[in-house]
């Protein structure tokens, strides 16, 4: 009998004295109110630093002449796996007369997009590189379509 | 100074001599009608956003900021937006019922605010067994909990009421164990009389230990009784998605929701008058000089102050434990508090007989 | 066994728990027949977030079709990525560089770190304490950020290639990832007080969901739940893999048999883990991260297996080839399938918040089990 | 056991079927004809007890579609002498149908359905064959060679 009433009563202390650590820690919490890690978003946009590494979205560079290092050779069309990526070639004729290719459009769908890094890879010139922009939202999903190459831009010289 | 007791002497001295007692009456007690919905209102407000702080801050988050400075108008918005919502209701329920249910939990916690003492002379109804009114109108809430599972057509519901009713019925056992301790050392059931029993000191601090357990059963107890987590038995959201108010929106989901935070401050409430003293301030013996300092607070702080602590305690549970399972919980009320709060009214009892408390 | 619920007998009721539910974590349905509050019977309905990577992976090359696994079981898409990455690497015998397996396997097990954290947290979610959840991102957010950091992305990272990683590891990969298991180390005693030691959450969690040894590899079950039951399956230990024949660590089995195991066997192979990465953090050799591979990769003709301790058990990539570019047929056996198997067994005669307990250490993904 | 051993034994058990040694493992291939009217279930059962294999741990089980046959896949393994064997069962490509092993691993019941659900194999035996994934009503078996959804599927 006394052993009975031991065990309950050891057993009533444990059970409580486990609940009040665990009041202990939270409290602990709500009495350092230092420990939040909250972060509130729009706010800290211009202090949001994302990894150069992170994957947005796919960007084609190009420099203060305007020019690209985009053959339209395919090769990230190929190796997207969602057809992300549609390159519409067309065929110029240099000073020298001879037909030459080059892209038309660079089309890219976000919308399809699982920002894989497949295309970038896949690239020989480096002419696609990943964006760190993570704000995509649209009202529209035809803006998600996007042409990368810029309206007039060329392929840079020297860049096979 | 300033203190609820002279302004609502002040006021039935003033309406009394301008008008006989007949409209007197009337006016006085549509005052206090006006009063008690906005007060309802405004602690539903501040007790829903106080909940959403507490827990942000225990979650090592900030919680609702956008709405206002700190975000002090989230709640209002909140409350709007389910104002505005359709009312819907689902075809196959029981229309009467399934309307009537979030009124009738809704009323009962009203009811409980009768003979709440707010402050010194500040009391709708000083009842003479008010202890006794509250036990007994707080446990009308499960018929209306009940009504809502049964009603709404839904076996989550369903679940969730009958486990409402099989863990309220039990607890309010211990419940009323924990308050008839207070009642014995006091020997009346008037919530008054037992606030001024303790004009020389509460009676969490005059009732050695059998006073401390009863409290804590007393807040295990209230937890339980006003579903509260870990007792959430009849919501328990990750078994039951909504347990009883699943098919509640709108308006009559916030009537519920409503009355589960006034339902806890009235325990609170009730926890402080009986263990913490009430509005009665902070007096040790006969310290005649401490005790009238003490007393330059206002009574409205005091309790205020003390029932806002229980409630805080009361939060610091729900983000703390996880949830019981419905047997356990039956376990933990017959095979643990029950035997322990009998013993320990008999203790209580005896120590009241002897007068061996201060 | 799973029998067909078709009609309640008399004083029995049939519950949908899902498609969607809060402790289903996902898109899963579950019909369960109920009588009061015990469960009889219980039968799994799938299929509502199957996306086919399977028929899918039929039209992808071998270098695409890794980034599709990472959507499988998403909370563990390195180790995902890298059975796959071992399935074609067996069959084209390439050589992974030292650091590139070095690289793998600090990163398998931040992984499953992760996951353990999220599973913890969610876990503890579904018992209904809310804030551990919180405790376990905040820890969780540090490897995230180191996945952000190196991989480009937090969750589904793709960084696993053929031959080894996409690109080399960030700079300050080995300083941040020394300072997760500082911090780390420093928070996992929390985790304790909040959760395991407490009564409550014990009085949840031992003596239910009972799972026989025997049963356990009868339901094919894998991972901590099997350990949990003292099956001994680490594909770390009993195949292994990679670098794991190298390294010192123990495998973690319990043989409560019930969900307080099972939860336990998780807690201390986060331990497990963070002892791993320890003894690879310091020395990760100079080198080169990726093995040269065609930029066509065709596999021989034949039928290519591979095994990966996954977070939540055995991870099998069955690879069928025709000599082509693509995949003939391919079959990812996905632990959740299996664990999931094991439910019905589990929960019979249990309540329904026990259902939640079980569901919880069994730690399903929804997505890994209908792929 | 080794693999090389495990060969042997497996040779000397079942004379009849082709066995050879895979990329990992041993192989063991029948004919349906062989293991028709109930006798895979021996087979399995002989596997499962006999005191050398022991193969309680049915880890994989699929099925692969080659166009003129299928071919049903099982990965065991034997969670006592760590050795591993694929069994498998040619099945004619018409009326595709094997004996269930959930009665001998009771995982593989989740397994047959999906199988039954995506290649549409008969499993006799077997407690509640019925589609897991896909609603009742779908028409075909999606991971068979020969099935086309012009609607659903998305040609690259």
């Amino acid at each position: 009998m006394i052993r009975f009433l031991k065990n309950y009563f050891t057993e009533v202390f444990q059970a409580v004295k486990s609940l009040f650590l665990g009041m202990k820690l939270t409290g602990y919490y709500f009495t350092h109110p230092k420990e939040i890690i909250t972060q509130e978003y729009p706010e800290n946009r211009l202090t949001l630093n994302l990894s150069e590494r992170f994957r947005g979205e796919v960007v084609m560079t190009h420099d203060e002449q305007n020019e690209h290092a985009c053959t339209g050779c395919s090769a990230c069309e190929l190796a997207c796996p969602n057809g992300t990526i549609k390159i519409i070639n067309k065929f110029e004729i240099n000073a020298e007369g001879k037909k030459k290719k080059a892209i038309d459009a660079f089309v890219y769908h976000l919308e399809l997009c699982t920002m894989c890094n497949l295309c970038i890879q896949a690239c020989p010139t480096d002419a696609i590189k990943m964006a760190q922009t993570f704000e995509h939202s649209v009202f529209n999903r035809n803006m998600l379509t996007k042409q990368l190459n810029l309206a007039g831009s060329k392929l840079r010289e020297g860049v096979e | 100074m300033l203190s609820f007791e002279n302004i609502s002497h002040g006021l039935h001295n003033w309406l009394s001599a301008i008008m006989s007692e007949t409209p007197v009456v009337l006016i006085e007690l549509t005052l206090v009608a006006l009063a008690a919905i906005t007060l309802f209102a405004a602690l539903g407000l501040i007790l829903v956003y106080m909940e959403r702080k507490v827990a942000a801050v225990i979650q090592i988050r900030k919680g609702p900021n956008r709405v206002g400075p700190m975000g002090i108008f989230q709640t209002a918005a909140d409350t709007l937006k389910l104002v505005m919502k359709e009312n819907f209701m689902p075809d196959s329920v029981d229309k009467f019922l399934y309307k009537l249910a979030p009124f009738v939990v809704m009323i009962t916690a009203m009811l409980i605010l009768a003979p709440m003492p707010f402050a010194q002379g500040f009391q709708i109804w000083n009842i003479n067994i008010g202890v006794f009114y509250v036990t007994a109108i707080s446990s009308i809430s499960v018929i209306g909990v009940l009504m809502a599972g049964w009603a709404s057509n839904n076996k989550y519901s369903l679940l969730g009421a009958m486990r409402s009713g099989a863990q309220i019925v039990s607890y309010e056992l211990s419940a009323g164990f924990a308050i008839l301790s207070i009642v014995a050392l006091t020997g009346s059931l008037n919530l008054n009389d037992i606030i001024l029993s303790q004009q020389d000191g509460w009676w969490i601090f005059k009732g050695h230990i059998p006073v401390w357990i009863a409290f804590v059963i007393f807040m295990i107890a209230v937890t339980a009784e006003t579903n509260r987590a870990p007792f959430d038995m009849a919501e328990a959201e990750s078994e039951l998605t909504g347990g009883f108010h699943t098919e509640y929106g709108g308006m009559r989901f916030a009537l519920f929701f409503l009355a589960e935070y006034i339902n806890i401050f009235i325990v609170c409430g009730i926890g402080a008058t009986l263990f913490f003293g009430g509005w009665m301030p902070f007096h040790i013996g006969h310290w005649e000089g401490f005790n009238h300092v003490m007393d330059y607070i206002p009574s409205s702080i005091w309790f205020f102050g003390k029932t806002f602590f229980l409630i805080f305690v009361i939060m610091w549970f729900r983000w703390t434990f996880p949830r019981l399972r419905i047997d356990q919980l039956l376990n933990l009320e017959w095979k643990y508090l029950l035997p322990i709060s009998l013993f320990n009214l008999l203790l209580i009892t005896v120590i009241a007989i002897k007068g061996w408390h201060f | 066994m799973i029998e067909e619920i078709t009609t309640a007998k008399e004083g029995e009721m049939v519950i949908n728990i899902g498609p969607q539910h809060p402790s289903t974590h996902g898109v899963l349905h579950l019909l369960i027949t109920l009588d009061g509050e015990t469960i009889k019977k219980l039968e799994p309905n799938l299929g509502y977030i199957h996306r086919s990577i399977e028929k899918m992976c039929e039209s992808l090359s071998y270098r695409q079709f890794i980034y599709s696994t990472s959507r499988m079981d998403y909370l563990s898409a390195h180790i995902n990525n890298h059975a796959c990455a071992m399935a074609v690497e067996k069959a084209m015998e390439i050589e992974v560089p030292e650091r590139a397996e070095y690289i793998r396997v600090i990163l398998d097990e931040l992984t499953r770190i992760a996951s353990h954290q999220l599973w913890w947290g969610a876990m503890a979610m579904d018992l209904g304490a809310l804030s551990p959840f919180f405790y376990a991102f905040r820890e969780r957010e540090v490897i995230t950020d180191i996945m952000e950091e190196t991989c480009g992305a937090r969750l589904t990272m793709n960084y696993m290639v053929p031959g080894g990683v996409m690109t080399d590891i960030h700079p300050n990969f080995v300083k941040h990832v020394k300072d997760f298991i500082v911090q780390f180390k420093s928070k996992i005693d929390e985790y304790d007080t909040l959760v395991t030691d407490n009564i409550i959450f014990q009085n949840r969690m031992k003596n239910v969901g009972l799972l026989s040894a025997e049963d356990a590899i009868s339901y094919g079950t894998s991972g901590p739940t099997a350990r949990g039951s003292g099956v001994s399956c680490d594909i770390r230990k009993t195949h292994p893999y990679s670098l794991y024949s190298k390294l010192q660590f123990e495998e973690v089995i319990e043989t409560g048999c019930d969900s307080f195991s099972r939860y336990l066997v998780r807690v201390k192979e986060m331990k497990q883990s963070v002892k791993i990465i320890e003894q690879l953090i310091d020395n990760i050799p100079e080198g080169d991260f990726v093995a040269k591979t065609k930029a066509v990769i065709k596999l021989p003709k034949g039928e290519f297996y591979s095994r990966a301790e996954t977070a939540r058990g055995e991870l099998g990539v069955y690879i069928v080839s025709e000599g082509g570019t693509t995949p003939y047929r391919i079959k990812f056996r996905s632990p959740g399938f299996s664990n999931l198997s094991a439910l019905n067994h589990m929960v019979k005669g249990y309540k329904i918040g026990d259902l939640v307990a079980i569901m919880g250490t069994l730690d399903l993904v929804i997505p890994d089990i209908d792929r | 056991m080794g693999n090389d051993e495990l060969l042997e034994k497996l040779k000397e058990l079942f004379p009849d079927a082709s066995i050879e040694q895979g990329n990992d493992w041993p192989e063991l291939l029948f004919e349906h004809a062989q293991v028709a009217d109930g006798k895979f279930l021996e087979v399995v059962q002989t596997l499962k007890s006999t005191n050398e294999f022991l193969f309680n741990y049915l880890f994989c089980e699929t099925c692969v579609d080659w166009k003129t046959h299928f071919n049903m896949v099982y990965h065991l393994e034997s969670t006592q002498y760590r050795h591993s064997m694929v069994l498998k069962v040619k099945l004619n490509h018409e009326q595709p149908s094997i004996d269930s092993l959930s009665f001998v691993y009771r995982t593989a019941e989740m397994h047959e359905r999906e199988i039954f659900d995506l290649f549409g194999i008969v499993f006799t035996g077997h407690p509640n064959l019925k589609r897991i994934i896909l609603t009742e009503d779908w028409v075909g078996h999606p991971l068979r060679k020969d099935y086309d959804d012009p609607i659903n599927m998305i040609k690259l």
